[in-house]
Formats: C-alpha cells, structure tokens, sequence
C-alpha cells in the first residue's frame, strides 16, 4: 500500500516537475550559446573586471585568475567564497561524524588479510597519494583540483584501511592538519583583504596562462584544499571504521 | 572606524578551525569569537561588498542594508546570549557553534543565491550536528533527511531561475526575474519556497521541528528557536520581499501555506501539554506569521514579529530547557509553582510570554499594532481576523502555564508556595543576567515603540521601501 | 410638606385600618356563608387584634423585632402615597414604582424578621412568599408598564383621574381588558388568596412565616396584613377601575372588588408554589405582553373602543 | 534528452524515500536524488556542440562554445556538500542502529 | 497636580509597595492604602481641570467629565477595599506582588478612562486585564483565572479589531473623531460596532461573556472581588458608553431598521443586556456561594446599566450612569461584608454559616443596606436607577427589555435574601458563638459605602448633576432636576421626600411597638419546632438550595460554559490533528504534504 502512495506521490511530483520545467525552461534540447552578458560568459573571456583583449593559452599573461581551467578559476577565484563554504561543510561533516562516531567505543574487528594484498597495498599507496597531489596541483591547468585529489588521497587511505586491519591513521594529525588548512584558507581570505582590500583576492600574480606557477592564489588555494579534503576524508573513514566493531 | 562584513564570517570560521587545533583553548575561543562578534557587528560598514575584488554582479558579494543589518545583530547577540545561558553544554560543540555563527551570518548577508545555499548547507549541518544533544539520533536523521530534500530542491529551484536569467546575483536576479512570466516562476519559487521553509519552520518542511526542538536543552533551544530560525526569516524575507517577488498565483501559495502554519502552529499549541512543544508550536506559527507578512510584502511588520519572536523565545526556550534539566519533567501541570522561588526567571518569562501574546506595554504590542495595521491599511481583514483569532489562543495556552508556574495549589484553596514542585534554581548567574537583560530591553522598547520603529527602519523607508506602517503618536505610517 | 401632611397621613392610616379592618370582617362573614357556615360578627378581626397586642410576647433578638417595625413603618408609609378619590396625603409621591418597591419594604421587613426567628419553617414561609411574589409581580409590572407607555403617566393619581368622566368603558379594565383580567389574577396573588395562598394560607400558620409570631408581633402582623391589603386592592382600583371621583365611590369600588376576590378564594382551590409559578409566566404573562404589544403598535386601548 | 533522465533519476529517489523506513535506503534514495539534481544542473549549462571549458593547447582560445563552466562549479560544490550530508547520515544511522539495534524507523518507538 | 503625576505616582506607589512587602508585607498592604486614598483625593481635585489635555510616551489624555466620574467610582472601589488588604496579606502566595498589581490595575484603569486616543485606551485596558489575571490566581481558583483572561481576550481582541479597523477605514485613533468617519460605510459600521462593544461586553460580563464573573469574583482574593465587580465591571460600561457616543452608534444606523426608535444593532446588544438580567437573576438565586451568588447579581445589573446607557437619551441614560455608582458602592459593600465574615469565619459558603448578626451586627446593617439598594428598593440609591430606567424604557415602549427589568428587579429580591437568611438570620452554628466583630480598620470602609448608598438614595441629585454636565457633553438632552426631584416626562420622583415619609411611618410603627408591653427575649434554639426536639443549631438553620421549588423549574437550563468548553474541545482536536498531519515525524508524511499542499495550492493557483 505505501509503496503504491509513494509511487504515486512520486509520479505526481515528476508531472508538476515536468509542467513546470517545461513551462520555465522547456524540456528538449540545449542553449545554443551562453548568454552574452550571462556572468559564465564573463568568467571564460575573463573579462569580468572590464574588457579585456581575448585570452591565448601559453601566451596571455596578466590576465584575470590566469586559471587555463575555466571551472577552477570559477571555483578557486570567482566564487571562491562558496568553495570557503563548501570546505566548511565538509568540515563540519567530519567534525560531526567524529563527534558522534567518537561518543562510540573504538576498536576494530580482527579479520585475517593475506601478506600479497596488505604488500600490494603499501605499494599502491605512494602511486595514489602521489597521483592525488597531482590532481590538485594542475588543477588550474587541467581537469581535477582539490575535491577530486582530496579524494583521491583519502581513498589511499581507505586502501590501507581495507587491506591491513592493523593500520591505524593517525585521526588526530588529520585533525590538525584540517584546522590549519582551513586556517590557512581563510588567512589567505584576510590577507587579500588586508593588501587589496577584498576577501580572497587573488593577490599573486597570475603569470602566463598554461604555466604551472601562474593563476595567483588558485594553486594555493588548491593544494590547501587538497590537503584539507583529503585529511577530513580520511578522517571520516577512519571514525567510521572506529565504530565498525558493534556492527 | 567601520570593519568589512565579511569579517563577520572569516573571525568565526576562522576561530573554528583553529579550535580543532587548540582542543585546550575551545571554551576561551568560543567565548571571544562570539562576544567579538556580537561587539564588531555594530561596526560593519553598510554597503554592497564584493569578494575576490572583482565587479559586481559577477562576483559574490555580502549586502548589509538595513535589513540584513537587523539580521546580523539579532544572529550575533543571540548567539552570545545563548552561549552565555548555557556555557556548560557548549564545551563539545565549540567549532560547530562558531561554524554555525559564520554560516547564519553569511545567510543573512549574502548577495548571491548560490552561496545563500551554501551558507544555508553550512547552517544545516551545524544545526544537525547539534541537534544531536537531544539525544535522539532518529529525530535528528529526520532533521537530516527533510533538510537535503529540502536543500535539493531549492538547488532545483534556483538552476531554473539561473537557465532563465544566467546570473546567482540577487539584485541582478531580481531584475531579470521580473521580465520572465509569472507561469515560468511559479515552480521555481515553490521550490526554493520548500527549500528556504526548511530551517524557517514553514509548514511543508516543518516536520522535524516537534522532534529535535521537543528535545531541545537551554542551549540547542535557543538556537534553533530563535537564532537560526530568525536568520531563517531573514533570508526567506531577503529572497520573497526584494530577490523574487512572487506574482499572483505563487504568492497566494505561499501566504496561503503561511497562514495554514500560523493556525496549524497555534492549535497544536493549544493542545499540548508539555512546555517545550508549547513553545516550538508558538514559534512555528510566528514563522508562519512573518513568513506571511513577507509574502504579501509587509516587511517593517516582519522584522518586528521576528525580532519579538527571537528575544521572547531566547528567555522561555532556555527557562523551558533548564526546567526539564533540573525537574526532570517536561509537563508544565508536573512543574506547578516552579517560579515561586525563582521570581527573575519568572518575570523573565512572564514578560516574554505577554510579548509574544501582543499584550501591551511589552515590545510585542507594538509588532501586533504594525501587522494588524499593514493589513487593515491595505483593506484585507481577513488575514488581521486570523491573526487576532490566533492570539486568543496564543493569550490562552501562554496564560495557563503562567497561571500553572505562578500559582500552585489545589483548585478551591488558596494558591500555596508549600505545593510548588520545588527551590531549584532555574539559571545560572550568568543566564540570570543575560535573561534580565533581554527582558528589560523588551520593557524599554514596549515604552518607546516610535524610536525603536526608528531604529528598525532608519528613515522608516529602507525595508523595501516600507516603513511603520502606523506610529502611535497618531499619524499615519511611512507607508501612506 | 408641612405638619398638615402628616396629620392628613396620620387620619388616613387611622380610617384605612377602621375601613379595612371592618371590610375584611364582613368578608369573613361572607366566605363563611360561601361555605355554609354561620361565621363569626363583623369585628371580630378587630377583636383579634387587640387581642394579640394586650397579650405579652416573645421575642428572638432584635432583628425580630426591628424587622416587624422595619414592615409595618414601610407598609404605613406606603398607605399614605396612595391616592384615594383624588386625595393624597403627600402630593407628588403617587409614583407606582415608588409605591410598588415600597411594598417590598414591608415584605423585606417580615421576611427578615421571620428569617431572625431563627425557625426553619419561618424561612422556608418566606421563601414561598418571595417566590410568589416573583410569580404575580411579573405580569402585572407589564401591564402597569404598557398604561405609563400610553398615558405617559406614572402617577397612580393621574392614572385614575384619566379613566374618570367617561362613564364605565372609560375604565382601562375595559379599555385594555386583557391587562385588566391580569390585574386581577395578579391582585389574587398579592392578596394571598386562593389559589396562591400557598405560602400564607392557615394551614401554614403552624410551618409558614408565621409560626413564631404571637402577642404584639403577631398583632402587628394583622395590622401590616390590612395595610398591605388596602394598597394592594386600591392600586388596582385606580389603575383600572378608574379610582373614584368621590370617596364613596371609591370605597364602593374598593368594596366590591375585595369580596369579589374572596368570593373566588372561597371556591378555588390551592396551587402549589410552583405550579403558581408556573401558571403566572403562562396565561397571565402572556397576555400582558399580548395587551402591551397591542397597545404599542397599534394604539388600541389608548382610547374608549366605542 | 538528459534532463528526462534526470528528472526520473530525482522521481526515483523520491520514491525510494517516501516507499522505505529503512535508514540506510532513505540515504541511498537521498543521494539519487542529488544525482539526479547534479545532472540536470550539468544538462542546463550544456551548449549545443560545446566543449570543455578549459582551454589548452588544442584550443588555446576560448570560443563561445565553451559549456558553462559555473554550472559545473555548482555541480562540484553540491557533489561535495551531498557527501557531507551522507555522511553525517550515515552516523546518525549508526547511532540509530546502536541506540534500537534496527535500521528501520518504523521500528524506533513512534513520535517525538 | 495633572493627571500624569497623578498615574505615575500610583505606578510609583504601586512600585513602592512592592518594596516594602518584600520587607514587611502589612506595611506594603497599608501602602496600597495610601496610594489609592491618594489617587482618589487628587482624581477628585482634577474637577476644575477638565478639559485639560495631557501625554507623555505615546499615551494622550484627555481629562472629560465622564472620565472623571468613572474613575471616581472606580478609585471608591479600589480605595474602600484596599482597607481589607493588610488582613489577608497571610492568605496571599505573592504578597508583594499582590499589592504591585493591585495597584498598577488601579493605575491603569486611570489610564482608560482618561484616554484621548484608543492606542491609550486599549493598552491601559488590556495592562488592567493581565494584571488582574494574575492577582485572581492568587485566589481560590486557577481555572477562574484562565476562563477570566480568555474571555476578557476575546472581547479585548475584538475590540483591538474594531480599532484598527476603523483606524484603517478613517486614518485615526483620538476617540472623538476616529469613528466619525465611518458613517460613509455603514457595513463596515456594523462590524466595527459589533466587534468594538465586545470588550465591554466581556468586562460587564453580558450574556455570552457572562461565564468569567461567577468563578472570578466568586474565587478571587476576597480583597479583590469587591474591586472586580464594584470597579473592573464598569471599565466595560465605559467601553459600552463609548460605542454609543464616540461612535455615533445612532446617527450611524439611524437609516436602519429599527425597534421602537433603537437601530437593530443596538438593540440586539441591548436583547444582550436583558437576556443577561434574566440568566444572572435566575443563576443568583440558585447559588450556595454567597460570593458567587453576589457575581450573578453583578451580571444582572450589568445588564441594568448596558440597557440604559444604549438608550442615549434623557431619562435611561441618565439612569444607566446612576446605576454605575449604585452598584459600584452597593456590590462593594455586599462583597465586603461577606468578605468581613469571611475573616471570620474562614468561609463564603453559606449553608456553613447563620446567625452571625449576633455577632457581627454593623457587618450585618451594611449588608443590608448593600442589598436594599441592590435590589431597588427605597430610600437608597439603587431605587433611583431603577426607576430612571424604567421611565426611560416606559417613555420609548421596549416592553420586552421592561419585561426582563422588572424580572430582574423582583428576582432581585429573591437572591440578595438569602445569604441575608443563610448568612446573618436563623441560628449562629456552634462553631461560631464565640466569633467577635472586625475591628474598626476594617469596618470604617463598609461604613462609607453605605453612608454613599444612603446619599445617593436620598440626595440623588448630587451625582444626577454630574451626569447631567455628561450628558449635555455628550450633546444630547439632560435629564431636569429640579430642588431635590427628578423630573420626567411622565411624572417626578422626590427621592428625600419618599425618605421623610418612610421615616415617618417608621416612627409611628416604632412608638407603637415600644408603647406595648415589652416582649419577653427568648433563646433562639427556644422556637416551635412541631414537638420534635432538635439541639444541634445546624440542624435548625435552613439555608440550602432555599428556592428549591422555584429552582426546580429551570434545574435543566442550559450552561452557557459548557459552550466555551466546546470550543476549547474543538480546539483541542483541531490541534491533534493538526500535529499529525503536519508535524508528525515521518519525513514520508512531510514530504508527501509538501507535494500535496504544492499540487492543491498551484491547481487553486491556476484557477486564481
């Protein structure tokens, strides 16, 4: 019966979805192009401060955010703020599920796991911890940054916690790790402030587009990031596991 | 010398993340994020800030007119009062605490619907992570559970609006919004509607509220009763009053299920037995109330309701809560004559509780007067009749657990200090003093209506363009 | 109001009380005869009074006897307001309202006393009586009500010199006959006569108000009993028998009716207190509001029909 | 064609919700929906024959085909604040399963 | 002294008072004392400076001679019964804060019937309201506290309806000009006049209002009933006064149907009145509380003064204003008296009490008096009224509202007996031989009342004259006086004269009792008891249900409270149902209301 209400209130709500989508924006098909004065449009030709003469990769230098990769400079630079926001909430589910997890008793269960998969493992390890800080480090260059290398690190970890059930990360490094990254962070935020007057400017010089030094702050910000995502990840795979035993 | 807004935001953040850190300083960083917060909010600089440095509209800005103004001050010196009240309960939460305080105040001042989400994210999961004190991890799931759906729809909502209009920028948002066809925006404002109702206490979403707030303690209480849900009314305001202004159809949807959760609100109230739920029904229909008001675009009145609601439910959420601590029940009939011996706890929550009823010579007259006014201006007396029907019961169900707490003894005798449930002590020095505080501020502002209405809206015209829509000195409001 | 006044007052309550006194011998004489008996001489209620006040008496604390005084001053009070035959002891005092609420002076003053006896059976005589006096009160209030509305007059004396001059039919008996039926069943309940004479009636002299009076009280007692009677009747007389132009008139009236509501006494029998409530807010009510109504809207009444 | 799939992705997790008590489905159906949301944020900034915004040495311009970048920005920002929800979630279920021994919240002894 | 120094004092006082009792109750109770002797001195000496106008803070005040005589009535009641108040001061859980709000009522009720502006007005009505609420808790009831809040609520949020209403319709709230406007929209005239008398009708506690006087004055603080139905009831003839003078209720409707002259909406309020009349004699008269008993009666003569003051015209208004004073004192002193007993005995029940005229003997002269007047019978004041409205009613031939004054008037007389009986009369119980009179503190206040209710049954034109500057304030014709009559159209009424001649019979009867033979005293067990042989005094007191065969008539009568608990009921379920549709736990349920509620509303909306 309630599968059959649910079912039903379910295709009623996609119809009004429907209607309305297709009311708003229609259904079919794409924009052909983005809207001139759109603020994406703005943030690819990176001409938000004023028009600028068209951006060349490898050759531009000086230009706004300086970032090759348009979805990091909107990330790291233009809407920085909200990624500020978005590490803070990723944040605050670790520091939840620590919390929560924490009020539970630790332990983990003892299961047997053979020598070739814990070796393989260790071997694997430094490649993905390494491939992960690539990630964030071009990720003004290339697709990537710090979410996908945060991860990336952390389910290194993840590894080693599957494959040895005597490892233990060490939850509290991870800890200090986050506050001082999300510390760092919003220092950087501060100082712009102090030096230009604006939170978060982008206060470096962003270099020629392409470089691997350019883009300002957006690498740094980035390697932060990855370091931040990466240890709170961990971190909650590692409360996670915590609780595991009153499974 | 004025500070940028934005520092309202970082020092909390900022503090938050070092209290990981330092796990020894927490209570200390607690206490100075929030007292210098509550102290630099008064020093913020009004104005459209913008930041990263890059021009408006195509960056993310913090707006602090006058209404995110009031916003930021309730958010702040609540914040601290209600740590002050309950400083014991804090030691656990102190990053979550600060991290709140930085979410709500970016709630409140932020200039660009997509980081509103964020914040309201950041909001959220603070409040999940603390509404875990009550104890009840199924209560506070539910909480997390209506909180996404509530946060993916208002994604929804707000992508459409973006296909439509290409920008996050509120004020840009607002003037392309109002080029598209209502048809087109009705969904989109149900949406974001479902989303911003969530932390609001607005009737679809409101489902969690009776559980997490029904198991609330002097601290989580006052928190989500009157600080998170005020900068809940706040945004909810800032999007339907200035961002999106509903058109016809939408906009009766929303008065319409404003109003139900005013009634719906104050009916539970009236039939429940035990404090806690007295009191989060009574704020889940002032919620309905302002959200109301927003709706039809009164905002003066709004703020004025919010702003009662916030100081009233500080005092009797953090009475209520430390009640149920020392007496170990809920149900005010169990706690007879608990203000017996606790005469400033009890003229705090008298005081707040006539507030709230609208009762005179309290700050809450003078919020009754301007909503019945804005409406009966205008020539609806349906919403004032509803209204005032409501406040009978409010009046009802507030004056019988004073009645209960005042007076103890057995029906046909005289009232008996001897049959009070006990002598506790119901606040903590502290809290003695905050409480206190806040009720004489009510006194005071009840006798001086007219220049607190000054204070609310400088030149009674800047909450969009609306002003006191009545002054007691007899002429008619900014609005005529 | 000069000492003239009160020597007026004092002579008529002197002739009210030799008038009344006698009528109500005659009376007993004449119920007897209602019931084949011989009945006793025309003075015997004379006797009786005196009698009771040579002998000596009880008395229950001061209330008691303040109580008896308090009504026999109210009663003779009230005696000198009415005007009888266009004589008024006391000019200008003739308002029925005053008269009527004086009444209950007297009533209050018996009950009060009979309640000071400190004797259930006292209490619970005045019970009835006020309970009936609520009964009967009612309808004739109305209808007394309905002739100020008309006349625009609430002097007795106005009221009857009115009615006077145009032979019979000028009489409000038969210019509001509805309202005049009323008066008369209500008189019968002011009278304590049958059927309403529950409370009052000599089966309750051993259980009624009465029952600890003796001596100068119960002497008092009758007195105050004719007082009452002679206001009530002549209330009556001048409301709806036109009052007389001449005193002889007036006490042939006056005459007439009294043994004409003994007369129905003698043959009726008794209501219980509540049935007599009962029966007031039914009929005589009713038709009160039915005459006022008449007399409000269309002004029927105000005038002779013929 | 995509935002169909979308919106059947959303519907789904609706369903999955309102059709089961069971803690650990009403997550699952959670994150179906944010699925769901994320793709039909991506379909909206989708141009015609666009590209990746990134520019590179293959187009080290950047042409006005390029997608909308800020909708992938906002992808990202929900995916990961979806994560955190899950999480924190996924401990409430745990607290849950510890504090009743069940993962069904029909089965926690009612209201309040 | 202006009439702010004359509030803020009282606040003041009142404030005082509070410290004081914290240290010494009876000094605090002896402040109240002060205060109110003080606000009644110099209300009194603002005589000369009506017309004056004054504000401070948002409130405007306008001195009026109407002002002026309520609130003396008002302050009478306060300050006479304030006297009481060092003696229960042990009885009180809050003695302090007892005398505080005894005194701010007083203060604010000051505020209301000066009030310029109706922004004043409410807020000092609603302040009495809550402040009174709080001093009946103290009393024998919880439950009378609530009933009497919520039913002063919903006339005071009626009335805060109407104001704003008319605010919005007009552009203002000064009294005199706000609902002047209204007479374009006659619709909205009827609403506003309707919902704007309900606070009044609440205060005065006319018929459907009516249930909050019994339990509140019967379980109030015995020093508080006094002040309830002698004072806090008029606040609601103010309002009611109001409604037909500020709002020009009859020029307003004067195109309306009509009954003898009374537009229909006036008229239906004044039905109110009567029915009130009829349903508070009928319950007074089967009480067996003697303050209960003595609440009803207050209905009764609220609907007495409603009635005449609707009538707005010569005679019955005039009536109507010399009824507020009548029964202010008269009800005063009765509640009073019984409260003296009361601190005797330690009870109001009345079949636990009798002959206590023995031992309380003034008490019991006071309570006399007090009903006399009551009950309208002369020479006291009482009858004056009375008789000024029946001559109003007689003039205009509303037979059917006659009809239930004189119901109520004789009816008067059945219940104002009993405790006379019950209380004072028949045998002293056992319990009580040994019981003393109150002392003179407490007996000087019943003295003054009835000293006032003798003035004004023989001097009624002292206080007529003040009524007349009223009236002819009001701008409608006063009613004449001559030397010491009243005159009107049909006949005239010379209240000192009616006193002579009552003295005079008094006399004759007096000397003819004394100059009999003096009666022998016999003990007052001593009596004809059919030759049974009863010891016990109790036994031989009859006090309970005394009208048992005329209570027998109406046992069945329906009980307008059971009315209010319905609703509350109702209410009740309303709630439930509200909390488990909407605010149960289940998200399934929440959500599923979301998608409902979206559906419904966009479909309502599409029609929209």
């Amino acid at each position: 019966m309630k599968k059959i209400f649910a079912g039903l209130l379910a295709v009623a709500f996609g119809i009004v979805l429907l209607i309305g989508i297709s009311l708003n924006t229609g259904l079919f098909g794409y924009n052909d192009s983005l809207p001139e004065d759109g603020a994406a449009s703005h943030y690819i030709s990176k001409d938000v401060n004023g028009k600028t003469d068209e951006v060349v990769f490898g050759e531009t230098t000086g230009a706004e955010t300086g970032s090759a990769n348009m979805v990091t400079s909107v990330i790291a630079n233009y809407r920085s703020f909200d990624t500020l926001g978005e590490v803070t909430v990723l944040f605050l589910a670790a520091l939840g599920v620590s919390l929560l997890a924490g009020t539970m008793d630790k332990g983990r269960k003892r299961s047997g796991s053979g020598f070739i998969l814990r070796t393989s493992a260790r071997i694997l390890f430094p490649l993905m911890l390494v491939t992960g800080i690539y990630i964030f480090t071009h990720g003004h260059l290339t697709p990537g940054g710090g979410f996908p290398g945060g991860s990336m690190i952390a389910s290194s970890f993840l590894l080693l916690y599957l494959a040895d059930e005597s490892f233990r990360a060490n939850v509290k490094g991870f800890k200090v790790a986050e506050g001082l990254a999300g510390t760092l962070y919003v220092a950087i935020g501060i100082v712009g402030l102090l030096a230009a007057g604006y939170f978060l400017v982008n206060f470096l010089p962003t270099g020629t587009v392409g470089n691997l030094l350019s883009a300002g702050i957006i690498p740094v910000v980035y390697v932060i990031i990855g370091l931040k995502v990466g240890s709170e990840i961990t971190g909650i795979v590692a409360d996670m596991f915590n609780e595991e035993v009153k499974a | 010398m004025m500070i940028n807004p934005v520092l309202l935001i970082a020092i909390p953040l900022g503090l938050a993340f070092i209290a990981v850190v330092f796990k020894k300083l927490q209570g200390w960083i607690l206490a100075i994020g929030v007292a210098a917060n509550a102290f630099l909010v008064f020093f913020v600089e009004k104005g459209e800030t913008a930041i990263g440095g890059f021009k408006l509209p195509f960056a993310i800005s913090l707006v602090l007119d006058d209404f995110s103004f009031i916003g930021v001050i309730l958010v702040n010196v609540l914040t601290l009062a209600a740590v002050a009240v309950a400083f014991r309960k804090t030691e656990k939460y102190v990053p979550v605490i600060l991290a709140g305080l930085a979410g709500l105040n970016g709630m409140v001042l932020t200039g660009d619907m997509f980081n509103l989400f964020v914040f309201m994210e950041i909001t959220a999961i603070s409040a999940y992570i603390l509404s875990s004190e009550g104890r009840k991890p199924e209560q506070s799931f539910n909480y997390l559970v209506i909180g996404s759906i509530g946060s993916v729809l208002y994604l929804l909502g707000l992508i459409l609006i973006y296909g439509q209009t290409g920008t996050l920028n509120m004020s840009l948002m607002a003037e392309k919004s109002a080029l598209i066809g209502q048809a087109a925006m009705v969904l989109p404002l149900v949406l974001i509607f479902a989303g911003i109702a969530v932390e609001a206490k607005l009737l679809p979403m409101s489902g969690w509220v009776r559980g997490v707030l029904g198991n609330s303690n002097a601290l989580t209480g006052v928190m989500f009763a009157s600080v998170y849900s005020s900068a809940a009314l706040m945004v909810f305001g800032r999007v339907f009053s200035q961002v999106l202004i509903p058109g016809t159809t939408a906009g009766v949807i929303i008065i319409v299920i404003a109003l139900l959760t005013f009634a719906a609100g104050q009916v539970s109230a009236f039939r429940s037995k035990s404090l806690r739920q007295v009191l989060l029904y009574s704020s889940i229909a002032q919620s309905g109330l302002a959200a109301a008001l927003f709706a039809t675009g009164f905002v003066f009145p709004a703020v004025l309701v919010i702003i009662n609601n916030a100081a009233g439910k500080m005092i009797m959420f953090s009475t209520a809560g430390n009640l149920e601590e020392k007496y170990g029940t809920d149900d005010y009939v169990g706690l007879g004559g608990a203000f017996v011996r606790n005469m400033p706890a009890g003229v705090a929550f008298t005081i707040a509780a006539l507030s709230l009823t609208g009762l005179p010579l309290v700050f809450g007259f003078y919020a009754k007067l301007n909503v019945l006014a804005a409406y009966l201006n205008q020539g609806t007396f349906f919403v004032p009749a509803v209204v005032l029907a409501g406040t009978i019961i409010e009046g009802a169900y507030f004056i019988r657990i004073l009645i209960k707490l005042w007076a103890p003894g057995k029906e046909g005798e005289w009232a008996d200090a001897d049959q009070s449930v006990g002598e506790k002590k119901i606040f903590n020095p502290a809290g003695t003093v905050v409480v206190i505080l806040v009720t004489l501020l009510i006194i005071l502002s009840g006798f001086l209506p007219d220049s607190v209405g000054k204070l609310v809206a400088p030149g009674g015209g800047l909450l969009g363009d609306e002003g006191p829509s009545i002054s007691l000195t007899m002429e008619k409001g900014g609005d005529q | 109001m000069g000492a003239l006044n009160f020597l007026y007052a004092f002579l008529m309550l002197l002739l009210v009380f030799i008038f009344q006194t006698t009528l109500t011998g005659l009376n007993r004489k004449v119920t007897a005869r209602l019931q084949k008996r011989y009945g006793a001489r025309w003075y015997q209620q004379f006797l009786d009074i005196f009698k009771a006040l040579r002998k000596d008496s009880t008395s229950h604390g001061w209330v008691f006897d303040f109580g008896v005084i308090m009504a026999l001053g109210g009663i003779m009070a009230t005696v000198t307001f009415i005007p009888v035959a266009g004589f008024r002891a006391f000019p200008g005092t003739d308002n029925v309202f005053v008269i009527s609420y004086l009444l209950a002076v007297g009533m209050l003053g018996m009950a009060m006393s009979a309640a000071g006896s400190g004797n259930p059976w006292a209490s619970i005589g005045v019970g009835r009586a006020l309970t009936n006096m609520l009964a009967y009160d009612i309808p004739l209030m109305v209808v007394i009500f309905t002739m100020i509305f008309a006349f625009d007059s609430a002097s007795v004396g106005q009221l009857a010199e009115m009615q006077q001059g145009m032979g019979i039919l000028g009489w409000n008996f038969f210019r509001m006959p509805l309202g005049g039926i009323v008066a008369v069943i209500a008189l019968l309940g002011m009278l304590g006569k049958k059927p309403f004479d529950s409370f009052i009636a000599p089966a309750e002299i051993a259980s009624g108000p009465m029952v600890e009076y003796g001596g100068k009280h119960l002497g008092f007692m009758f007195i105050l009993h004719e007082f009452m009677t002679f206001i009530e009747v002549s209330l009556i007389i001048n409301l709806f028998f036109g009052g007389g132009a001449t005193i002889w008139e007036y006490m042939l009236k006056y005459a007439i009716l009294y043994t004409f509501t003994n007369i129905i006494s003698g043959v009726m029998p008794r209501f219980k207190i509540d049935q007599a409530v009962k029966y007031f807010y039914r009929v005589p009510l009713a038709m009160a509001i039915i005459q006022g109504l008449v007399v409000i809207f269309t002004g029927l009444g105000v005038t002779i029909w013929f | 064609m995509i935002k169909f799939a979308s919106l059947l992705l959303i519907i789904i997790g609706l369903y999955g919700i309102l059709s089961t008590r069971n803690v650990i489905k009403i997550l699952v159906g959670i994150n179906v929906m944010e699925i769901g949301i994320n793709v039909f944020i991506i379909a909206m900034g989708f141009v015609n024959d666009g590209a990746a915004p990134i520019l590179s040495v293959d187009n080290p311009v950047n042409v006005l085909k390029f997608v909308d970048p800020v909708a992938q920005a906002l992808v990202l920002t929900s995916i990961v604040i979806g994560l955190g929800i899950t999480a924190l979630g996924l401990v409430f279920a745990r607290k849950i399963h510890k504090k009743y021994g069940t993962y069904d919240l029909s089965e926690t002894g009612g209201e309040s | 002294m202006n009439l702010n120094l004359v509030i803020i004092v009282s606040v003041a006082f009142a404030i005082a008072a509070y410290l004081v009792s914290k240290v010494n109750d009876k000094a605090g109770a002896f402040m109240t004392v002060a205060g109110s002797m003080f606000a009644l001195v110099t209300v009194f000496l603002l005589r000369n400076s009506i017309g004056s106008e004054i504000s401070f803070l948002y409130f405007n005040f306008n001195l009026t001679v109407t002002g002026w005589y309520f609130s003396l009535v008002m302050l009478t009641a306060y300050s006479m019964t304030a006297f009481f108040n060092p003696f229960w001061m042990k009885k009180l859980i809050y003695p302090a804060g007892y005398n505080f709000l005894y005194l701010l009522s007083m203060a604010g009720t000051l505020g209301v019937f000066f009030a310029k502006d109706f922004i004043t007005l409410f807020v000092f009505w609603e302040t009495v309201v809550w402040s009174s609420a709080f001093i009946i808790q103290m009393g024998k009831s919880r439950q009378a506290a609530y009933v009497y809040y919520v039913i002063s609520a919903i006339g005071s949020m009626a009335t805060l309806f109407a104001i704003m209403f008319a605010y919005g319709t007009t552009g203002t709230f000064v009294i005199n000009e706000a609902f002047k406007g209204l007479a374009g929209y006659p619709g909205r005239a009827i609403v506003i006049f309707i919902t704007f008398i309900a606070a009044g009708m609440a205060k005065i506690g006319i018929f459907p209002f009516h249930v909050w006087l019994p339990s509140a004055h019967g379980s109030a603080p015995h020093t508080f009933s006094p002040v309830l139905s002698g004072g806090l009831v008029k606040m609601g003839a103010f309002v009611a006064l109001l409604s037909v003078t500020a709002f020009p209720a009859y020029e307003i409707f004067k195109d309306m149907a009509s009954f003898r002259g009374i537009p229909l909406p006036i008229y239906f309020m004044m039905a109110l009145g009567a029915i009130s009349i009829v349903a508070g004699t009928l319950m007074a008269i089967k009480q067996e509380d003697a303050k209960k008993l003595l609440a009803y009666s207050s209905v009764a003569n609220g609907g007495y003064i409603l009635i005449g003051l609707l009538m707005l015209d010569q005679v019955g208004f005039a009536g109507g204003m010399m009824h507020i004073v009548n029964h202010a004192v008269a009800s005063a002193a009765a509640f009073l008296s019984i409260a003296a007993v009361a601190y005797r005995t330690g009870t109001t029940k009345m079949s636990e009490m009798g002959g206590m005229i023995h031992r309380m003997p003034v008490t019991y002269l006071v309570y006399l008096i007090a009903i006399i007047s009551m009950a309208g019978i002369p020479p006291m004041g009482g009858f004056v009224s009375k008789w000024l409205i029946f001559q109003g009613l007689a003039d205009k031939g509303l037979i059917f509202l006659a009809t239930t004054a004189f119901f109520g008037s004789i009816g008067s007389f059945l219940y104002v007996f009993r405790p006379l009986s019950a209380v004072f009369l028949g045998q002293t119980f056992t319990r009580d031989l040994e019981k003393k009179e109150v002392g003179f503190f407490m007996m000087f206040p019943m003295l003054i009342l009835t000293l006032l209710s003798l003035l004004t049954g023989v001097f009624p034109n002292i206080f007529l004259r003040v009524v007349v500057e009223i009236q002819s304030a009001f701008g409608m014709l006063p009613v004449t006086l001559a030397e010491n009559t009243i005159v009107t159209s049909n006949g005239f009424l010379d209240a000192f004269r009616v006193f002579i001649v009552f003295g005079f019979g008094f006399a004759i009867a007096f000397v003819l009792f004394v100059i009999r033979r003096k009666s022998r005293k016999v003990e007052l067990m001593d009596t004809f008891t059919s030759a049974e042989f009863i010891h016990t005094r109790e036994l031989l007191h009859y006090s309970h249900s005394f009208y048992a065969p005329f209570e027998r008539l109406y046992e069945k009568a329906p009980d307008t409270m059971k009315l209010y608990h319905k609703a509350a009921v109702k209410i009740n379920e309303l709630g439930n149902m509200a909390e488990s549709a909407f605010f149960g736990i289940r998200p399934a349920r929440t959500v599923l209301l979301v998608m409902g509620m979206v559906l419904i509303v966009i479909i309502a909306g599409g029609v929209l």
